[in-house]
């Protein structure tokens, strides 16, 4: 059994880890950076450690730091949380050879799913519903011509090493394309050093739609449903939910039969996200897969009950899943998560600074996970997000009444914070309905201008 | 507003016999007070004390930035000892540049690099510090005097931690 | 339908008032004393209104004030709350002929669960287990004598018009009847302006279980399941939870019909609760019935999945019980409440002052009810609750746990709470087997004396 | 406003004899304090002083303290007039002593009690706060000249809310 298990990581992420060791009587190790010294996960771990300067390169993503942090801390693991090293196939194998547990896949695994084209691959041989696409890197502008019209236009060209948007082109007919794909090479390999590209079928009005498994070290996969995150900006998901208005149980059971056989097949143990594509007809295909917890976790734990964090570390640690879970995993209910960043609500610009007054919302069918407080000062070194509200109820439109209501029964003072923003959203027709897709935030930017405009 | 703006104001009302200012300019907000604090942190409504401990707080302090951040922690739990000398006394305090673990000599049962009194010049090599099984060797940077050494040897140390007190020469 | 809801109240009751009329889209109407200016109802409400100084029989407890609120707003109903006015007949029959909703019972039946005796009578007929007693008050000491050999000693005299312990003698024997029966009627008649006592069975280690009803305005009753509430100080309730685990499933079927059918039969409607003594064989006697919501409602609501104060308010709108509640009431999984005073948790004096730091709980399993926040000011005047945490589980162990962690990652500086007390009744053996009965805190302190003397 | 603008204010404070200065141009906002505090120091209960202020504000309300207690309290959104006039300009204040709604005259049509600018002696019905279908008349416990009324005829108003302002004989 793991007695001590190091977080290396900050902020709401830090805390929940806390909260999932708290639960099963392990201690913990916080690390920080010198600007995250008033840092809550700093008070609540049993032990914290200072590693670094506040930039993270320095500290948080300092591999020798954390490592040496849980030598001298004896701590026998490390729970990577969501970005810094929590994807980082690297450290997963220093992990491995210092004989340090990382409460995470493998790093062979990670590494494989870190690769999307090979990881495309690898689950598409198992059946799982791909983007017709290129096999692979496309190497020239022929082969690229030749691709295009195997797949239909429009397409998308990506870099094979890439994310978040950059070295991607959309390109809508035959002419279009020698210009593209040259840019996407260029773009790739200035961004990622790879200059590596495929393609894809391009859908217009894509919902993004996200699966939960569970793996343990002995080779069952479990599938917990899906989640819906499509309301997002530039690629950053802003709320979430599940279910997904547009799954059905049937394609929810037949999606999760396909994931299961396929990770299992590939080794997959831990926690891991499987994220699709939506297009307008509701067929699903995959992206990619993430090798971590996801920020939007506790949609799924509240419409399944089970808590996945600490199903992370007993997976760890060594158990299967017959024991962690249920026999049957039941959706019940409908759950809502809205971020709520320290940003500008209309321009997004981060907004770093002190948290004069933080009172977060409470009551019925409300969950909170946050590391802020009134007084805290919001470090300009990291992410933005300063806490994120769930709300819970028996159908999706209690879930809504509630969180419209815990956006107006809380307050944040001193930054700027996305929740007129959600506000918003939880008031849009169109949202209510479950009719939007990727698009969604952009128009509503759009319909609030054009309200303006007429008053 | 910039920082050279706000040392104005506080040069202006230093010169007169104003005890409070505030201004609000632009995305920029300042609050200027001075005078009998005590009084402020005694018998008062609460929200005084709010507004007044953590000066002008909104805009200034993300200017301030967090730089060379006050040692005082919340809850530095694994640093056994903290440093009492400082600066102010004239010592230079030798912060561990790493994590890891303290040793005052080169091998089980070697001298000490430095003892306490040794005089040490810009260089010199004070300890090691071990991280993930490599001897990192640390080295004074400046001349003087050993006057104080906080870590015991085999003693884990986080960043920034004090390992040593040095008195430079000639101060 | 309700369109405005004028609160009676403050703290955290008053915000979890406005929470279910923002859930059902009602505005509502915050009144406040002079001290509670900077207090969250006054915030969060859509309007709000002052009504008179800090002391409450001068504002909270002042009717005509109250009355000319809710005319002066327009507001068509009024939701008392506990404490006040909540079970006040007089002001509940102000409103009847102000044609003012009251959400409560009617006046009558507030009037008749008001007399303990009576109320004791009028369920007994109905098939509800009573403690063995005197029918009614008993006038002469020969009278006494007569009662407390048929019902068998020990016996307790208790004040007919009483309440909180004043007024109380028990008597373990016919030597000691005589001053007893004296001393209660004289401490009666100077704490209730009424000297009439009744007799009663007295229980040595009784446990406090008590079932949480609903009625609507159409003859039907339901009774939603029991909450264990043995944990208390002088009949202050501490921390409370569902279900008891003396309780299983055929007794809370038995004893919900019984109340169903007693209470449909007086008329009874909105919430309340049936509060009940049980043996040390298990066997439950009613006491009391309190007409209206409870501070540790919150418990039910997370096993049932029931908002009782939304039905609270449904119900005072004329729907029936039918469009309220599912069809089968099911309990699932463990809610435990801890009552966070700001009180010194050894002596437990009031600590009034400045909160100055307040970090709520949050995370999975755990809901909070509160209305304080950092920089807020606990007012001398009202009653020291400061928040309850709420945390629930797929099973008391996982409750227990939670709440464990709840109290440790939390803050509250500046006032003394309840916050370490429930932290050793959370670590205590007796109570995670579910052994003790009211003496429990009073056996807590003495074993915490008993270790220091050791120590 | 510039900062030019703002040292000069100060200036021209600090040759005054004015004890604060507040100015709002445009997007700019400046207060200037001087002399002691007197005021913060009252001994008033701490809830009564956070009662006084116009808490939401930020930065400034702490500092104007409590004084006489201005109405813009965070919500009392049933209030839609406060009074301007303090004590400080020598005027009463007549609050309302209960909820109700504001009555100028003993019946529609009649005259006013009072109207602005009339003497009133001690005792005098100023007007009728009706709650509950009760007339409750409101005397005025001072003689003097009425110099503001705040509240509309069959306006509601709340505890403690200003109706009147009276200059005192001889004030």
């Amino acid at each position: 059994m793991i007695q001590k298990i190091l977080i290396a990581n900050r902020g709401e992420i830090a805390l929940r880890v806390i909260a999932a060791c708290k639960d099963l009587g392990i201690r913990t190790v916080a690390i920080y950076s010198q600007a995250d010294r008033e840092a809550l996960h700093v008070r609540y771990a049993d032990e914290a450690l200072c590693i670094g300067p506040p930039r993270s390169a320095e500290s948080y993503l300092n591999v020798p730091a954390v490592i040496s942090a849980a030598e001298i801390t004896d701590a026998e693991a490390i729970h990577p949380g969501y970005g810094f090293l929590a994807e980082d196939a690297a450290f997963a194998e220093v992990c491995e050879v210092s004989g340090v547990n990382f409460i995470g896949p493998r790093s062979d695994v990670i590494r494989l799913m870190g690769d999307k084209a090979r990881a495309r691959k690898a689950v598409a041989a198992a059946g799982v519903p791909v983007l017709p696409g290129s096999e692979g890197p496309v190497e020239t502008e022929a082969e690229a011509r030749k691709e295009a019209e195997r797949i239909g236009y429009p397409v998308i060209i990506k870099a094979a090493a890439g994310g978040g948007g950059r070295g991607m082109r959309i390109v809508r007919n035959a002419r279009e394309l020698e210009q593209s794909f040259h840019q996407a090479r260029h773009e790739a390999s200035a961004s990622f050093q790879c200059a590596d590209v495929y393609l894809e079928k391009y859908i217009q009005r894509p919902r993004h739609i996200e699966f939960q498994v569970l793996g343990d070290q002995h080779g069952r996969v479990v599938s917990l449903g899906e989640r819906e995150c499509s309301i997002q900006r530039r690629h950053q998901k802003l709320l979430e939910e599940a279910p997904s208005p547009r799954v059905d149980a049937a394609m929810r059971a037949e999606i999760g039969k396909v994931l299961e056989t396929a990770l299992s097949r590939v080794g997959y143990s831990n926690a891991g996200t499987v994220e699709f594509l939506m297009d307008e007809d509701g067929k699903l295909y995959f992206i990619e897969m993430n090798a971590r917890i996801q920020v939007e976790h506790p949609v799924t734990e509240s419409v399944t009950g089970i808590d996945l964090v600490k199903a992370q570390i007993r997976i760890a640690d060594g158990e299967p899943l017959d024991a962690i879970l249920p026999e049957k995993i039941e959706i019940q209910g409908h759950a809502i998560e809205c971020r709520i960043n320290a940003e500008n609500p209309e321009t997004f610009a981060p907004s770093a600074g002190k948290v004069t007054k933080f009172l977060p919302p409470s009551g019925i069918g409300v969950r909170v996970e946050t590391a802020a407080y009134s007084g805290w000062f919001v470090p300009p070194y990291y992410d933005s997000l300063l806490a994120k509200f769930i709300a819970t109820g028996r159908d999706r439109t209690e879930a809504i009444t509630r969180m419209k209501r815990a956006l107006e029964m809380s307050v944040v003072e001193g930054v700027h914070t996305t929740i007129p923003l959600h506000s918003r959203i939880m008031s849009d027709e169109d949202f209510a309905l479950g009719n939007f897709d990727t698009r969604f935030i952009e128009q509503l930017q759009q319909k609030k201008k054009a309200a303006s405009t007429v008053g | 507003m910039n920082l050279d703006d706000i040392k104005e104001l506080l040069k202006a009302v230093t010169d007169s016999d104003v005890t409070e200012l505030e201004v609000e300019l632009d995305e920029a907000k300042v609050r200027i007070r001075r005078g009998a604090p005590e009084r402020e942190s005694a018998p008062q409504p609460p929200y005084v004390v709010v507004a007044s401990g953590a000066m002008p707080a909104g805009v200034t302090a993300p200017a301030l930035g967090p730089g060379p951040v006050p040692q005082p922690g919340p809850t530095p739990k694994a640093s056994p000892e903290t440093p009492e000398a400082s600066e102010d006394d004239g010592l230079t305090l030798v912060p561990s540049p790493i994590v890891g673990t303290f040793y005052e000599s080169s091998a089980p049962g070697s001298p000490s690099f430095v003892e306490v009194g040794d005089k040490v010049a810009v260089g010199q090599v004070l300890c090691i510090i071990e991280a993930m099984k490599l001897m990192n060797e640390i080295e004074s940077e400046v001349a003087g005097v050993v006057v104080k050494r906080f870590v015991a040897n085999a003693q884990p140390v986080e960043y920034g931690q004090s390992l040593f007190a040095i008195r430079p020469v000639g101060a």
